[in-house]
């Protein structure tokens, strides 16, 4: 079947919105995704008719909730394809995610001089983790360093690794520059050195689809809010034999089997990560969305985005007065520029007066910004709903733009 | 003795006849009484089963290639339970309970009108019987 | 104005359901609260016509979603008469509260021999995090213990106080005995030894008014979906002057100031506290809870909650087959009751198909179930929908229970 | 020479005469270019003002009792906003600036339609020019 845009489109009710009496062109869907109708539903119907917490009950909807709870946990491992649920911890996000790993692994791996390589493109929420734990422990932080066309400095990897190296946490696709990284690559020298990988898909798990197994990553995190889903629900995928390895990040709730002030053991993974109350029906409503996603088709999404995104690099790169960065020959879904001797700031604050969503700034990546001297860029980032007119209109802003400021 | 399959087609008629939740109920009570209870010095911890909401001893003997369960419970619906899990597997070899398929607990409704929090618990049950087959069918297999 | 529950419970659609043919009685709302129609409208509303995240974004969407959080954490400010609204951190609940703070304390304050204080009837979200402290500082975990009406044993803590006490934590409101705990004492004997104070609130919150000025208390802490909000939400309230001493427990998004591979700086509170996309939607949505409530009038709301209390410990204590756990002069909400002879599960199965939701078990307070030499309770704890003939409903149902089991 | 509410009051009417707001923006980029800039050997870490998107430098002088202002941005738009700023606020005396209430915001909707984010930069500005105030008013009591 053909996918179809525009039919897709009615799907999100966000979409039909005007501002400043032009409608809405939202290309932020970096910084997070609308939620299509099922969603929005899903979580109001479970508000209305079936709400109730998790687990120790036994009353009838907290069974229901239960269960709905664990069904959720399911798909989300059907949809990245782990081999178990239990591997399929929920978190409040992907950065979440990464500072619980990195508590628990720093706990249990990290000693001083210990070893973490990540690279220079990653988001804060895969770097500050790190150096807070290589602070705490006196371990060592290293660095793939990346091309200026955006692509990672991979040959550099096998002198960044040596016998001390612990861990290494990579992400999957750009949210600056929209790379995607050779992360089968990655992980397979790093497993031939016995060291795990952690892949960062908050970028990745909403444009491609994500088979943990094939990758054979260790670790694998990501958020709900920019897959479609709802805020403060993420995903934690850990290979089943690093469960029991590590200790838990938080205490509370349930991931206790026996309390007493003399001796606390766990629970069973996935519970023994999963302390307090979950974000149960952000869970749920993540599932939601994961479930609309596969119904769409995420052959069909990927081809209409990629399509889109060849369409808009070419418009971008037809105006001289337009720099790109990033302009790795695998890419996905991300634009990111700026106009000659025009702030970002600047440029961003007209293009938004035409009705259209960019971010401007660092993107929470401010080491790739490092790397090429600048403060910011102006990132239009695609979701499946983006049209080509779209992309037209985020052009002739541009030309406004420059127009305004030449 | 009837076979597996055939108990469990008992049982399901048994409890269609009642068609009220409290009589179902009241039928796991009455049959909490049947259950040949666990020695009191085997209800020790490593005799415990985890993941259920009430405490549940379980045991086996093997003997002359049968195997026989006792359990006990500190509630009274748990034991009615279990009285039909030994109803139905206990005195067995071990390959009829490892292959076992339990179908009565869909049938008699208990997956959905028991809890799931219960049915884990129920499952509970019936894994660490299956592995006590397992056990004694790879000894029986060894020797 | 009086307080008019039925009137109140139309605006929760959820109560309005059957079960098992029956009307719903709710009467779990220590583990949750249901949520009234404004605020389910509210993140409908959200979520269809003004998503977008927070913080950095110069769209229209960005910034009034930017706009609504930071009012958000105004409206709780205002709520609980905190001094500032930068005092008030949103995180994942009161597990994630009580967690972040333990490691950001722990890293800061808290050596070899150190001490903290607890109590006996904590939940485990408030014993497990600390042990886990403890545990990885060589600190000890000290005990206030209770007496078997459910009271403190106040009169210890002097004698549990040391030179070496870095903190005192202790739950406002007992979840499994219905306490309402002195820490209005215990705050000014700690702060006459110059000792911080967290007060955990998670079932406090919703049922009387709260001064964190006032207290005088250091931190405070609660849950969204107990105070008839959204999952995945709470709430660290701490006194300004802690949160330029304490580092941030968790590394990444906006919470960084500028961030290079040399050295990261962090930003001001609350930013600080809370790294990647907070679950602004979750924020937005708690305020609206609060809102509710103040609106429907807090003295109102535990009036009439303080009088269902009354008339069901009384109903209970007529009946003499029933041991009701939790007798402390000051008591909120809370009615834990085991049935002679009949396990906490077996009377939980027989209620639930009476259409009532209660919880049996531990409440994840086992200590509490160890000091009575117990395994668990049943518990009924009230919202500010329930009546008194939901009371009748549950007495009712426990003479069933009786009758069945006798 | 006119007070600050004066000013400001002039800024508002200016302001009417643009009904669209790309053309308030280009106004503002007009404006930018009378920003009185400060001394490049001033544009140092030191007097960077936190909390703007764009990067902005504020330097004060003190001089027979008046305050003056230079600054400069790496944005265009901000660079007209604080031209605004310079136009009310510099060269006065310290307890003006300190007690200016500064009504022109709102009225040419600086706070609705440049954004909240930008506004708290400017809220930023402003509060780094009351404080320089602040500054020289101690030290003239303090003389
Ligand atoms: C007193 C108390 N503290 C902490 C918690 C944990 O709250 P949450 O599960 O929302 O993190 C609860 C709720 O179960 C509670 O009752
Ligand atoms: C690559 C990458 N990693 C991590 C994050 C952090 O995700 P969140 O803010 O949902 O925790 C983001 C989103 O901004 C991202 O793009």
């Amino acid at each position: 079947m053909e996918y179809d845009v525009y039919s897709v489109r009615k799907d999100f009710p966000m979409l039909n919105q005007q501002i400043y009496g032009r409608p809405l062109v939202y290309l932020d869907n970096g910084a997070t995704a609308q939620k299509p109708l099922s969603v929005i539903e899903c979580i109001n119907n479970f508000h209305t008719s079936k709400n109730s917490t998790i687990h120790r009950g036994i009353h009838f909807f907290s069974e229901q909730a239960t269960e709905e709870f664990e069904n959720a946990r399911k798909t989300v491992q059907q949809f990245i394809h782990a081999e178990k649920s239990s591997e399929v911890i929920f978190t409040s996000g992907t950065t979440g995610s990464i500072n619980g790993l990195a508590w628990s692994f720093g706990e249990r791996f990290i000693s001083p001089g210990d070893e973490i390589i990540i690279s220079e493109m990653e988001h804060h929420s895969n770097i500050v983790p790190w150096q807070m734990l290589c602070e705490r422990k006196g371990a060592v932080l290293k660095i793939i360093p990346f091309n200026d066309d955006g692509t990672l400095e991979i040959n550099k990897l096998d002198t960044l690794i040596t016998v001390k190296t612990r861990l290494i946490s990579v992400m999957h696709i750009s949210n600056t520059l929209g790379t995607i990284n050779p992360i089968r690559a990655i992980i397979a020298r790093a497993h031939a050195n016995d060291i795990p990988v952690v892949i960062d898909g908050a970028q990745s798990v909403q444009h491609t689809g994500i088979d943990v197994q094939k990758l054979d990553c260790d670790f694998f995190v990501f958020s709900g809010h920019k897959i479609y889903g709802p805020t403060g629900i993420g995903i934690l995928y850990a290979k089943e034999k690093w469960l029991h390895e590590l200790p838990p990040f938080q205490g509370g709730g349930e991931m206790v089997n026996v309390v007493s002030f003399q001796k606390t053991t766990y629970n069973e993974p996935p519970v023994k990560f999963e302390a307090g109350t979950p974000n149960y029906i952000g869970a749920i409503g993540l599932a939601e969305a994961l479930k609309y996603l596969t119904k769409t088709g995420l052959s069909g999404i990927a081809k209409h985005e990629n399509a889109l995104l060849e369409y808009g690099s070419q418009k971008l790169s037809e105006l001289d007065f337009i720099t790109l960065y990033g302009q790795a020959p695998d890419k996905s879904s991300i634009l990111s520029f700026n106009l000659k001797d025009v702030h970002h700031y600047d440029a961003g604050m007209i293009i938004d007066k035409m009705g259209i969503a960019v971010r401007t700034g660092t993107h929470c990546a401010q080491p790739v910004m490092q790397h090429y001297g600048i403060s910011g860029t102006i990132r239009a980032s695609l979701g499946m709903y983006n049209t080509q007119e779209e992309i037209d209109t985020l052009i002739s802003a541009v030309k406004k733009v420059r127009d305004m400021f030449a | 003795m009837k076979n597996i399959n055939e108990i469990q087609q008992e049982i399901s008629e048994e409890f269609e006849l009642y068609d009220d939740w409290m009589d179902k109920y009241n039928y796991l009570i009455e049959l909490s009484k049947d259950l040949p209870v666990i020695d009191t010095k085997l209800k020790v911890n490593d005799n415990l089963i985890s993941g259920c909401q009430s405490r549940v001893w379980l045991h086996a003997d093997y003997e002359a290639g049968l195997i026989h369960f006792t359990a006990d419970s500190d509630s009274i619906i748990t034991k009615g339970i279990i009285a039909l899990l030994i109803r139905i597997l206990s005195g067995r070899n071990p390959e009829e309970v490892m292959n076992a398929d339990l179908f009565f607990i869909d049938r008699i409704g208990l997956r959905q009108n028991l809890s799931p929090t219960r049915s884990n618990g129920l499952l509970s049950m019936i894994k660490q019987m299956k592995l006590y087959a397992l056990a004694y069918h790879a000894k029986s297999k060894g020797s």
